[in-house]
């Protein structure tokens, strides 16, 4: 096997570790553990009154903005990376690439504090 | 306290002061003029409280009445000034047969708990109050539990054991006006 | 590594998501599953690039920006699906009569 | 290598059966978790196909970042608890399955006969090689992506937010 | 799965789970009246509970392993009592804490007071007091771990309660 | 160009399109009775949209006992021990006003030392309810620790209590003409013990330098933070105006800016012959009602040292009837409690118990301003303002 | 720039605080706050009311602590018996013996009224908490075991003039 | 293989010692810090309290509640442990001693630990409770702000070091002499340690669990056995990035000054006492920091971290470049 693989290899024998506890866990409670549900013990905790209303509702669209700029600053620190251990060999034009980059993302950044959609009192 | 109570004497002819607490009794029809009157003119902004009074001769727990009164409710609302020590209580009696009066959530702000916890608590209906509802008492309670006539269930059943007499106490320890001390 | 099982499994990847664009009517739900599709084209040129062996890289290259701009399209459709939602109360496209709107 | 192709073979059946459940699932959050394990076994199938980096990128990316959007625009528009029965189209149900199908047989067609072969993984593709090319030969495109990601982020504040930043824009 | 109640298990080993359960006792954050000051109390430096292996971390019924009931139960707060106690995971121990959960305490006599948190619920150790002293809501606690640490596992799983008293 | 940010504008634009801003069905949120913050069992039925409270009802009466009523059916000295446990964190101070009210019909004259030990004792009540308040009040805002040096502090305090009166928090006191401590004690003397025990004024004034350096490890662990002043500073802002008009009282009136305190006002106990400031706030908002509390604790010690090295000596009781009744008459008393103004309203028919005893709380008209505050306030801020109000449920339900 | 000193941030300032606490916590040279329970025990106030004991000999079941309880939670049932003369050819006397003499603690609010009412002496606190019971009825601890507290009464302790 | 099984094997010891040892951190060092002696009765002068914990919570009963998307709900915390403990794989404790040295290794750290936020969204969600929900939700929005002042922070090292492999990365330190954190990456470290706190739900920005608002956050209708999950998960999260960050910042497991050729001997212990030290910061900074509001740790993450991270990165790689 290739080292590559082996690292992968390695690295899916630890995930499967990690699910192994889980299951390991949940397998010996399951036979400890008494199971006595009924009606009551069964409803949605709500500081002991009855639960009002559903449960899931409506929330903030300000999650989904946050959501938003998260997922573009993510694909941008993709881009990142492969440049960060290039920086040697690209020299000052790689540097002014990233500028670049970097800059008109943070104009977007700037758009986002300056529309206050960071802002929670409005 | 003494120059404010001439002060008040001068709008309220009936004002009495007596163990340091200036009472005004005034008509169930001049309730909120009056508060209204007291709060503009002598600046008692501060509202402290409102409750009743259940007055009656029949009384199912506790004692009745030394003398016998008038049944009916009495309403009293206790003014003050945050700066001044100046305390004033109002008074007022209505029916007990159709118990309502005007509501003061328009004069102070405050009164909205007070008129709600006299309301659940007397069954006193104040008009125009905003939401009159019960305050205290789970849903589904019945009765008005500060009412005279409101029986406590478990002084009922239970035997006082304070009853059983010791045949022939060696001594009479409850004597009088013995002093301690 | 087997080529052909991965391309078929590739088209049948993308026809999932055809499937799901047609029959879903939640917009969410459609939008789920233009990344299928988007999966799959991209399972594609990553098999061609490991294939070729191309020296240039390109079919990696272009599965990056392929994930980039999908990224920018779920941010701009999921944006698109909420101001509906806010008019509409719905994320149901068939309730969606754009030419009214 | 006996071993790899059971494996590639395991892998690509899950990868079907989820993706399956992605579109045919009548929970919205089980068709996005769905889509979680079916994205998650495409980066395995990308690390197997010895593109190391463009897995990880898929897992930071699709998993880390763009399912959470995905999580929250259900949880947004009020995705019900439970079954939906709504969700589907019955009466395009046969008509969509039979264009996915047919699709789907023309394609795997054209590819298997199109190509055919076998691709021995000999080592890891090297990721620096990869920023290499991405920074000199593809510099333009590179450029050009973040013109699109400022676009999509305004874009998606403006469509987001409500009206008063509408109006601004419209203004402005 | 009820492998426990059916079967049991032997005796060391059970005795390693109810030494388990007597010293991690997650304790339901849930504090009614002057008592709940007390427990405040207790959870302070000089009395410190979790020396005991009182954890006061949940605030939620759902991971407790014991209530306290400290305070006044009124008439209105009972149903609540109840469900929070429903809530709580098998299995639970409850402790009543001061003569107000006892039996009523200083309000047996008023309209609106639940005499005795055991009308609602079963207790496992009452502590005297109004308020107990910090002290003796801890010999409260020790004697509770004693009673758990004599459990028999198998019959405490079987103790069904469906429909609690 | 038109100002877009302008309201008439937006409101203008959104009658004219559809779109407003997702539809809320507003979610309601049921804080208590159960809840870690509520102090008990208050419950708040908040209407939120996502972090945002729109609108908030508390409910009360998880804590009603029925004070009101079960003083009729009491004694004089019934009453007294019952009352100590309406405030629960400083029971002694409950007893005061009842206290002084029956006296005040009765008209008693009472000893000067027991004044003295009255005072001492109402102060340290003080101090152990604003150990509670800022410990409980850290807590609320997510600073664990502090609560533990609180109740270490307090510990203390609760001693001296204890070594005097016999009780931790509900002492029972107070005897109509002066006061009592517990009987007990040896069962080979005679057992009425009448005064302070010996070794309690130098352990008072040990304590009560402690909670000046306690007060100090306040301001610096929680007030000089960051995060804390973030928290609070501009949160939860209370106008004078408001506040009276709900009968708002105590620290949070004086965090207000409003210079109230009934100890100077009114001379239920003899606070003139002692120095010490009334700290009062500026902003009214949450930073000022925390900041309020702390410096009175200070002040508070400082009345009980100066008290200490003043004290007269003397009777402890006045003399009284064995067997109490109070004559016809009507009265208000009030006293400065930790939380507000208490007072009683003793309405006596000339019997052995109250013909009608009102019970004015504190904790009762301030909360009432909870919903006034909240108002488009974040849910986080809703537990911080709520929690700067300081309220018992006891002294709320009664 | 002569009184220059550089505001030390309020977050660094608490954390300093409880680490010096917690090294005064695990120094030996400081006093702890502690109290390790069931091993060790405060020692409380003299006056600090943890239960009620009863001197059996010197009531006279006169019922006046039964009478001013609040909580109606002592019940006395007793009767009356001739006693031979102390000495001899004195008067014969009657005394009051005690049948029962319950208190009941689940219900008690520790008021201290009893004790303080007790005409005889007959009733003292005593510093005792240690009387947690598994079972309710247990809570009412009936003359033999109130007698049994009076061996932890303590003696009075000093006064402050 | 067998290597594969080992060092699986010695991974799972070094995952549960970490967590249990940062519990017992968290719990005695706090317990000490509020002047109290902690657990104390349980044996060992209580150090073992944690054993006792996990055999309690296993014999819990699971309640599920009955308004709750079962399959979601039943799975929730298995991603959160998942994701923690496969982060387990990179660290490396000595250059030999290394589960696997990926060439791509903070890459892939950074790109798994955001797996744990699906699950806590998703565990909010399908509890079908109001708290639960809200507490999701902020969980989310606080993970996604701070996993990019995370990873931006991490840039400046691999500008430094010109690897993404962790191993390169303390060789690299190795060869300076000095670590990152004195060698220019000092910015870095602190934004890393703020991110990473975050990251970790703890105090001061706990508020996706905010005991004091929202009960238990997501966590609410967890109980039994699952809430063991999140817990344990939690205490691992922090030992791993506190493990992380010494070996991005502080050097790994070495020291300056100590012979290289020992390294695989004393560097689990240097790597464990550095991580330890870390830990310990935390620990002071939860007991003693009340928590943030929820737009005040927004406007944190994005108004000042963010922008901080990128000029960051650029000073370094204009250093890199320039110089
Ligand atoms: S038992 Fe006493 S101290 Fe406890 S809640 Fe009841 S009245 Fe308060
Ligand atoms: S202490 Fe009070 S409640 Fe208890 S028995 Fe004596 S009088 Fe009754
Ligand atoms: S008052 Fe004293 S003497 Fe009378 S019955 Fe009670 S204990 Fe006995």
């Amino acid at each position: 096997m290739i080292s590559y693989f082996q690292d992968y290899v390695t690295i899916g024998a630890v995930l499967g570790f990690g699910l192994f506890l889980v299951v390991l866990l949940l397998g010996v409670a399951s036979v400890l553990r008494p199971n006595k549900p009924y009606a009551e013990k069964l409803q949605t905790y709500e500081c002991g009154v009855d639960p009002v209303g559903t449960g899931w509702s409506q929330t903030y669209v300000r999650y989904y903005i946050f959501g938003l700029l998260f997922v573009i600053f993510d694909v941008e620190a993709v881009f990142i990376f492969p440049w960060a251990i290039n920086l040697e060999k690209l020299g000052y034009f790689g540097l002014i690439e990233m500028f670049v980059f970097i800059f008109i993302l943070l104009i977007g950044l700037i758009y986002a504090i300056r529309k206050d959609v960071l802002k929670w009192e409005s | 306290m003494e120059d404010f109570f001439n002060n008040i004497k001068e709008s309220f002819t009936n004002a009495v002061l007596e163990f340091e607490t200036i009472n005004i009794k005034v008509d169930s029809t001049q309730w909120i003029e009056t508060h209204e009157q007291l709060r503009d003119e002598f600046n008692l902004k501060f509202f402290s409280w409102l409750s009743a009074v259940d007055w009656d001769n029949d009384v199912s727990v506790g004692e009745a009445p030394k003398e016998s009164v008038t049944p009916c409710f009495e309403l009293i609302t206790c003014l003050s000034d945050v700066e001044n020590t100046n305390l004033i209580t109002v008074s007022t009696t209505i029916d007990k047969s159709e118990p309502q009066i005007d509501s003061l959530v328009g004069t102070y702000e405050g009164a909205n708990w007070h008129e709600r916890e006299a309301y659940e608590m007397f069954g006193i209906s104040f008009a125009n109050h905003p939401n009159l509802e019960k305050l205290y008492l789970p849903d589904g309670y019945e009765g008005n539990p500060m009412l005279k006539s409101f029986e406590l269930i478990s002084r009922e059943v239970k035997p006082w054991p304070g009853d059983v007499d010791v045949e022939g106490m060696p001594e009479d320890s409850e004597s009088g006006e013995q002093v301690d001390g | 590594m087997i080529v052909q099982p991965v391309l078929v499994v590739a088209a049948a990847l993308f026809s999932l998501g055809i499937y799901g664009i047609l029959v879903r009517r939640n917009a969410v739900m459609v939008l789920l599953s233009i990344e299928l599709i988007l999966n799959s084209v991209n399972i594609n040129f990553i098999m061609f690039d490991t294939m070729l062996a191309d020296a240039m890289m390109q079919g990696q290259i272009f599965t990056i920006f392929i994930i980039t701009i999908a990224a920018a399209e779920v941010g701009i459709g999921l944006a698109i699906v909420l101001m509906l939602f806010r008019n509409r109360q719905t994320a149901n496209i068939n309730e969606f009569d754009l030419m009214k709107w | 290598m006996e071993i790899f192709e059971i494996v590639t073979y395991f892998v690509l059946l899950l990868l079907i059966t989820t993706a399956v459940r992605v579109v045919t699932t009548s929970n919205v959050i089980h068709a996005a978790i769905s889509l979680v394990f079916t994205l998650a076994l495409t980066s395995v199938l990308f690390l197997l196909l010895s593109t190391e980096f463009v897995a990880l990128v898929l897992v930071l990316v699709y998993i880390g970042a763009v399912i959470v959007l995905f999580l929250f625009g259900i949880m947004i528009t009020r995705a019900p608890l439970g079954k939906n029965a709504e969700l589907d189209n019955d009466k395009n149900k046969k008509l969509g399955a039979a264009i996915a199908g047919s699709i789907f047989f023309l394609f795997s067609y054209i590819l298997v006969n199109g190509f055919d072969g076998e691709v021995v993984i000999t080592s890891g593709s090297s990721t620096e090689l990869l920023g290499e090319i991405l920074l000199s030969r593809f510099v333009f495109p590179f450029e050009l992506v973040s013109f699109i990601l400022l676009a999509a982020l305004i874009g998606g504040i403006t469509l987001a937010r409500k009206d008063e930043a509408l109006i601004d824009e419209d203004q402005v | 799965m009820g492998v426990i109640d059916k079967f049991g298990l032997p005796k060391p080993i059970s005795s390693v789970f109810n030494w388990a359960r007597s010293y991690s006792l997650w304790y339901f954050q849930f504090g009614l009246a002057c008592c709940a000051i007390e427990v405040m109390a207790v959870s302070g430096p000089r009395h410190d509970f979790m020396r005991l292996g009182v954890i006061p971390l949940p605030a939620s019924p759902r991971q407790a392993d014991f209530m306290i009931v400290a305070g006044t139960v009124t008439d209105k707060m009972a149903p609540s009592v109840k469900r929070l106690y429903d809530q709580m995971p098998e299995p639970k121990y409850v402790i009543s804490m001061g003569s107000c959960s006892n039996s009523g305490g200083p309000y047996w006599d008023s309209y609106s007071v639940t005499k005795g948190v055991d009308q609602l619920i079963p207790v496992d150790v009452y502590v005297p007091g109004c308020p107990p002293r910090p002290e003796a809501l801890q010999e409260g606690i020790i004697l509770l771990q004693k009673k758990i640490r004599g459990e028999d596992m198998k019959e405490k799983w079987s103790e069904v309660q469906t429909e609690p008293i | 160009m038109v100002n877009a940010l302008d309201p008439q504008n937006i409101k203008n634009f959104s009658e004219a399109s559809v779109s407003v801003e997702i539809e809320t069905e507003d979610m309601t949120l049921n804080i208590g009775p159960q809840h870690p913050s509520t102090h008990g069992v208050l419950r708040l039925v908040a209407k939120v949209d996502g972090e945002k409270v729109h609108d908030v009802k508390p409910v009360l009466g998880y804590m009603h006992r029925g004070y009101e009523k079960l003083a009729e059916v009491r004694t004089y000295p019934q009453i007294t021990t019952l009352v100590n446990r309406i405030d629960w964190v400083a029971g002694f101070s409950n007893e005061i006003p009842f206290i002084a009210g029956a006296e005040r019909l009765m008209e008693i004259e009472v000893p000067d030392r027991a004044k003295y030990i009255r005072l001492i004792l109402t102060e340290m009540a003080r101090i152990s309810s604003h150990f509670v308040f800022n410990g409980a009040y850290a807590l609320e805002v997510g600073a664990l620790t502090p609560i533990f040096y609180a109740m270490e502090d307090r510990e203390r305090v609760l001693d001296l209590i204890e070594s005097v009166t016999g009780g931790r928090f509900h002492p029972n006191f107070n005897r109509i003409g002066g006061v009592k401590p517990a009987a007990g004690a040896g069962p080979t003397t005679k057992k009425n013990i009448q005064d302070l025990p010996a070794g309690f004024y130098r352990d008072t004034k040990i304590a009560m330098q402690k909670v000046i350096e306690a007060a100090d490890q306040f301001q610096n662990l929680i007030g000089g933070n960051e995060v804390f002043k973030k928290r609070t500073k501009d949160v939860g802002v209370l106008t004078p105006e408001i506040a009276e008009a709900f009968g708002v009282s105590g620290p949070i009136l004086r965090a207000s800016g409003v210079k109230s305190d009934l100890r100077t006002q009114t001379d239920y106990l003899p606070y003139d012959q002692f120095e010490y400031e009334i700290p009062v706030g500026e902003n009214g908002d949450c930073y000022d009602r925390w900041d309020v509390r702390v410096k009175e604790m200070v002040e508070s010690a400082k009345i009980v040292l100066q008290a200490i090295d003043s004290m007269p000596s003397g009777p402890l009781q006045a003399k009284v009837p064995k067997v109490i009744k109070v004559p016809k008459g009507r009265t208000y008393v009030r006293a400065e409690n930790p939380k507000g103004e208490m007072g009683y309203y003793i309405i006596s028919d000339g019997g052995l118990g109250p013909y009608r005893l009102k019970v004015r709380t504190a904790s009762f008209s301030n909360i009432s301003i909870l919903p006034n505050l909240l108002e488009g306030a974040l849910l986080p801020d809703l537990i911080a303002i709520m929690g700067s109000l300081d309220f018992v449920l006891g002294d709320v339900d009664r | 720039m002569k009184n220059f000193r550089p505001k030390v941030p309020g977050f660094l300032i608490g954390i300093k605080i409880v680490i010096v606490n917690m090294l005064k916590t695990l120094s030996p040279f400081h006093s702890k706050p502690n109290v390790n329970y069931p091993f060790e025990k405060e020692k409380l106030a003299p006056r600090a009311r943890g239960v009620i004991a009863l001197d059996q000999e010197a009531c006279t079941s006169c019922m006046l602590c039964a009478r001013q309880c609040p909580d109606w939670c002592i019940y006395i049932e007793g009767h009356k018996e001739l006693q031979p003369p102390s000495k001899p050819g004195g008067r014969q006397r009657s005394r009051a013996v005690l049948d029962r003499f319950d208190i009941d603690y689940a219900l008690c609010m520790y008021c201290g009224i009893c004790v303080e009412v007790c005409p005889f002496d007959a009733l003292f606190w005593s510093p005792e908490y240690e009387y947690s019971e598994f079972n309710m009825g247990d809570m009412l601890h009936d003359k033999e075991r109130l007698d049994d507290w009076l061996q932890t009464v303590p003696d009075p302790e000093g006064l402050e003039s | 293989m067998t290597e594969v099984l080992i060092k699986v094997g010695l991974l799972a010891g070094a995952a549960l010692t970490g967590a249990i040892t940062f519990t017992i951190m968290d719990v005695k060092g706090a317990s000490w810090m509020q002047r109290r002696p902690g657990p104390l009765h349980v044996g060992l002068r209580g150090f073992i309290f944690p054993v006792a914990e996990i055999l309690k919570f296993i014999q819990k009963e699971d309640i599920i509640p009955t308004e709750v998307d079962r399959p979601v709900f039943k799975w929730a915390p298995a991603y959160v442990m998942v994701s923690c403990v496969a982060l387990f794989a990179v660290v490396p404790l000595s250059p030999t001693l290394v589960v696997a040295d990926l060439e791509l290794g903070v890459f892939f750290a950074l790109a798994i630990s955001s797996l744990g936020t699906i699950g806590v969204l998703t565990a909010g969600w399908s509890s079908a409770n109001k708290y639960s929900l809200m507490g999701g939700l902020r969980a989310a929005g606080q993970l996604i702000a701070y996993e990019l002042p995370l990873i931006l922070a991490v840039v400046g090292v691999v500008i430094q070091a010109e690897t993404m492999s962790l191993v390169g990365i303390v060789e690299k330190q190795i060869e300076w002499g000095v670590p990152f954190v004195v060698g220019g990456q000092i910015v870095g470290f602190l934004i890393f340690m703020v991110a990473a706190t975050a990251e970790m739900m703890r105090v001061p920005f706990d508020m996706p669990i905010g005991e004091s608002e929202l009960t238990m956050g997501f966590m609410t209708e967890y109980s039994g056995i699952r809430f063991l999950i999140f817990y344990i998960s939690e205490y691992m999260n922090m030992f791993i990035l506190c493990a992380i960050a010494s070996t991005l910042f502080l050097g790994g497991y070495h020291v300056p000054l100590l012979p290289t050729e020992w390294v695989n001997f004393y560097g689990p212990i240097v790597l464990l006492t550095k991580t330890a030290i870390l830990g310990f910061i935390l620990v002071a900074i939860r007991w003693s920091q009340p928590r943030f509001r929820e737009d005040q740790l927004q406007n944190l993450a994005w108004k000042i971290l963010i922008p901080a991270s990128l000029v960051n990165i650029l000073v370094t790689a204009i250093m890199k470049v320039g110089f």
